[in-house]
């Protein structure tokens, strides 16, 4: 089976055959010899390939994953090849940016964009306020705004629309 | 010595001082709002006294409660930890009012030391040296243009009322001024409807060097050097380190007689810090923390003090008891200390908040870890992001660093993201390790650079291995490991276009 | 320095060495047994090599296995650790005719200091004192009355092959020899089929001293002081301490040069440890242990010196490159090393085993926790039972104790019966605070003593609202929280009539 | 309800009245006010009684509980009524000291005593070695030997019966 792995944004080929119980993975073409081993239900993993050793603690859920080696931070997603044709379509049906939402709960400060308006990739939408912060939430991409979910002064929970954007006409 | 005291505070800092408390003999009282009913500072406290609501606003914040709380205990005393009431001068006063005993410094010396014109006017008077520049706003560019003559450029304007960096503008001559001054003073009038703007020099490669201090309450006074926290962005620390690679023993000696006399000059009382902006070999007074500092652990781990121990004492009237060259003949080795905060580093550092799922500590030779975590804590947007302080010694930088990468290495908290790796990226640099950084240090790296190597395939082959395994447990029903695995949010992971203006407020 | 190093060990000693490791940028190559598999010290290597078997002499004891996985590695050196392969010359032998260092003594140095009548010998002549007795074993009564003569009373006479205190007879005078010796070689000769028995003073309130030392492969020695570790049972030690009340700095400075002059007779490298017994102000040579003791970490806190790191230095070919006055120098404050076994101090402290599904780690200023415990690790009768060592470190002794007091409190390690509240009832003692104790104490000590106070009040009240969850929740199926709360065996809370007799044979 | 509770060894009457929910605990007559809170599944407990706090760490199972409070162990063992009075009756029936069992896995190293052996409270009945240690396992009360469960050599499991006991003729 093949898998479309990103890792810290990069883009990584991966092969799964699995061969009397045990997988065989190929990354990139070159084949690791990997014996994987769950700790304990929290995502300790003991992991041995070639000889090198690694303590790796994974956390995450199927498609999204957060991998600690050694203290560095591995951002790893996976889709299979169904799933990458169909978030290609996806994609590219929200050109523009699509939905940003909210990674914190918190509350809205300020827009600093209207709806209609053609935004820059990088331009401020509108800040944030969490933890005593204010943060600036920025258009992931050129676009028009389409939408505008939420009002200033209002409260956001984590995971909420704040702004929808297309694509320019 | 007392007999008991309230610490009116929560988290790492609450244990760190129940900590000393229970080896003085003195019976630690813990407060609790709502939602820390089970928190570490409880379970390890002597008694708690339960404030009731979640918000800080009702629990550590509410001056009564707490009084009451220090009453109703029997507590002797109040510790106020660093953040929440530690700085508020009418606080102590009301603990001194209420027959207690506060533990820092004379309400009077928060004060001096708490506005920003007055303190400088005092330390000015006391010949500790400032940043050139007026001590009053001018709300003209003529006055400005006068003014900037006698402070020398390149100068820097900041909105009277502002803070956080917000409306400053970089004047390197004479020319630029009038632009500057206009856009600065039209910036601040639309911001905090208050035109008027501080002018002083602008201090180029600056380094934050700050000074501990301790005074006893018959008038001594000591210092236990430097500590230098110029890793930070948005004036939030993220490394800091004793004592500091640009600080040699002469400069120490006079950094530290000058943070002596800035405290002296406020009748300073128990423990405080003093900081300086550093500059190609100059120093200015900055501020006064007239608290415990978040980083003070570097200072014990060089000079062998337990610096909670030595607040109490003071604060029970004892005498310090050893001299400033006491003091300086225990400095030994170097300390780093890295903050693990609740934040995503690579997105901006916005607060990441989830269940910590997993612990794994960091341990062996002279790693210190000052946390309050534990299995089952939610982290909220309630309270401060810092979870934990990871503390390493050495004999010298270089072993240090190492020690620090190694620890860094065994620590993993499970459930939020942390400023882990970004310390880890930080320790890596060349640059830092020849300590040849200032505060804009940070800014200018570039965190999102992805690691090469085999870590890279080790991760996404571990991923593919547990995504695998998942697919596999999602067939069978109520699976209790997969839903202690997977608590982790699957927003918290999203790229998050997120750039974080915020204002600071470093502790 | 060396590129890459297998350590031969597991558990906490060899995490320890890869710690170490990984702040010298050397790469640690760690080996493992079936059961370790999962191990911590397997995941925190740089690389992992699978000896395959689960008992020691299957895996770690195999020295061709040992052998072949640090050629496969390609590693340089071998490090030992304690116990094991530690002490085996012919092990030291193979590693260095296989073309690799061995971090440790030369063989000749482990065979010179390894057998008792040798080395006792190599003693005597060497200028080091040894309890006054005889050489040679004697086998006949005569010549034993004649031998006591010259010895002094009281004497002790010991098996000549045996051990762990077996068969041992204390005769106070002329009187009672010709019985005592009957008896004792009877027992020896039926214990051992070797009738024969060594005959010497017996040492009165004697207290276990050690000291420190250091060998580059130059020549050059330094000793860094001595530890106490007289709080034993069956020559198990469990409080260990640096530096001993009864030694001041004239003694240590006698121990110190009397233990280096040990290890140059044998012509000693690398770390080792000249243990003492100490008896009102006088001291004898017991034996010298080849490798690094268990209980290092005491004299690492108090000389600031990661003694790992120096034995990689000088098997590598550096020299020391500091004197025994530099040492000295060093040395501040005072550190307490708690073993953590997995065992029943109430009952005899028999072996506990178990899962360990819980883990609560002490931590704060001056606290070290050097283990390889994880949540989820199997606590078997396959290895030793010490899971963890506790160290603090504090200015003095009464703070180091008041330290420990806490960071013992702190800890919890769920799943398996340890030794951790036996050592907290210690340092409790007021003979132990005073200092006055011998290797007798913790033989003397009633340990069944019930704890009075709140604390049992609180006991029978969490026990009974757990025991009414637990009826309430057994109602329920499947439920997980309950199995996972509920791990520890019935049986080994029960009452257990075993009185522990062992052979002992301390690290 | 009413239950008997040993904690190390010494006997407390606890009564217990469940009130709104909530439980009521006397010990020795002494009435608790007390707040319990489990933090996590493993054990973890938050206990606030009258101002006093303590973080308490349990482990066992509904009947025999080790207590860890502030590093002291109590090992506490709870019977209620009806147990309590069962109990008593086994213990008059095993007077003598009834089966000994290992608490650990191990070999027998030596039998010390044969069937019918009178044997005094604390007379080693044999050596069980275990983790390089030998241990020696004595009569826990007076008593004759009915059953050896096992011979030389013999390795045994965790909870094995070894020795039974009864009370002398």
């Amino acid at each position: 089976m093949k898998y479309f792995v990103t890792v810290n944004g990069i883009a990584h080929e991966v092969d799964v055959v699995e061969r009397l119980g045990e997988l065989a993975v190929k990354v990139d073409g070159r084949e690791l010899d990997l014996s994987y081993e769950e700790v304990d239900n929290l995502g300790q993993v003991a992991l041995i390939s070639g000889g090198r050793s690694w303590g790796v603690s994974i956390e995450g859920d199927e498609h999204e994953v957060s991998c600690n080696i050694a203290g560095h931070l591995y951002a790893v997603a996976i889709e299979d090849e169904r799933e990458r044709a169909a978030h290609a379509a996806e994609r590219e049906a929200t050109k523009g940016g699509g939905t940003v939402k909210s990674v914190m709960p918190g509350v809205v400060v300020k827009l600093l964009v209207q709806e209609g308006a053609a935004v820059e990739k990088g331009q401020p939408l509108l800040i944030l306020e969490a933890m005593k912060m204010q943060n600036e939430i920025a258009a992931p991409a050129a676009g028009v705004v389409k939408a505008l979910h939420v009002r200033e002064r209002e409260a956001v929970a984590s995971g909420a629309k704040l702004v929808t954007l297309v694509a320019a006409p | 010595m007392f007999k008991r005291i309230l610490v009116a505070n929560r988290g790492e800092i609450a244990l760190r001082v129940i900590r000393t408390c229970r080896e003085m003999g003195v019976e630690p009282v813990a407060i609790y709002s709502d939602v820390d009913r089970k928190a570490l500072h409880v379970r390890m406290a002597h008694s708690a006294v339960a404030l009731g609501g979640s918000t800080p606003r009702e629990s550590y914040l509410d001056m009564d409660k707490v009084i009451a709380a220090a009453k109703a205990s029997g507590s002797e005393a109040v510790h106020p930890g660093y953040g929440f009431l530690s700085e508020r001068s009418a606080f102590a006063r009301k603990v001194t009012e209420a027959g207690l005993v506060w533990i820092g410094p004379p309400p009077e010396a928060i004060e001096a030391m708490g506005d920003k014109i007055t303190s400088r006017r005092n330390m000015k008077k006391a010949g500790v040296p400032v940043v050139p520049g007026l001590v009053d706003p001018v709300d003209d560019v003529e006055r400005a243009l006068a003014a900037a003559e006698e402070i020398g450029y390149p100068i820097a304007i900041k909105a009277a009322a502002g803070g956080g960096g917000k409306g400053i503008r970089l004047v390197r001559s004479k020319d630029e001024m009038a632009t500057a001054f206009r856009t600065a003073s039209g910036e601040a009038l639309a911001s905090f409807g208050d035109g008027r703007v501080y002018m002083e020099r602008y201090v180029d490669e600056p380094r934050h060097i700050e000074v501990q201090v301790l005074f006893d309450k018959h008038g001594l006074g000591v210092h236990f050097g430097e500590r230098e926290c110029s890793i930070q962005r948005r004036h939030q620390k993220l490394i800091e380190e004793a004592p500091s690679v640009v600080v040699d023993d002469a400069l120490r000696a006079k950094m530290g007689e000058i943070a002596v006399r800035a405290g002296a000059a406020v009748g300073y009382q128990n423990a405080g810090t003093v900081e300086f902006l550093y500059s190609k070999g100059e120093f200015y007074f900055l501020e006064m923390n007239t608290r415990l500092q978040v980083e003070h652990p570097v200072t014990e781990m060089v000079y062998g003090v337990d610096l909670v121990r030595e607040q109490l004492r003071v604060a029970a009237g004892e005498p310090l008891g050893y001299t400033q060259g006491d003091v300086l003949a225990k400095k030994h080795g170097w300390s780093i200390e890295v903050r693990i905060n609740a934040e995503d580093p690579f997105n901006g550092f916005v607060p990441s908040i989830g269940t910590i799922h997993n612990l794994r500590a960091p341990g062996g030779p002279w790693v210190r870890l000052d946390a309050a975590l534990y299995r089952g804590m939610e982290v909220s947007l309630n309270y401060d992001p810092m979870l934990a302080k990871l503390i390493v010694w050495a004999p010298d930088r270089d072993a240090a660093i190492e020690r620090m990468k190694r620890a860094l290495a065994e620590l993993n908290v499970g459930g939020v993201r942390t400023s882990a790796p970004a310390a880890l990226l930080v320790l890596e640099e060349e640059r830092f390790v020849r300590g040849q950084f200032d505060t804009h240090f940070l800014n200018h790296m570039d965190l999102a650079t992805p690691r090469k190597g085999e870590d890279v395939l080790v991760a996404a082959a571990s991923a593919i291995h547990r995504h695998l395994l998942m697919r596999r447990k999602a067939l069978r029903t109520s699976d209790s490991s997969r839903a202690a695995w997977g608590t982790r949010s699957r927003a918290s992971l999203s790229p998050y276009p997120a750039h974080v203006a915020g204002n600071g407020g470093g502790q």
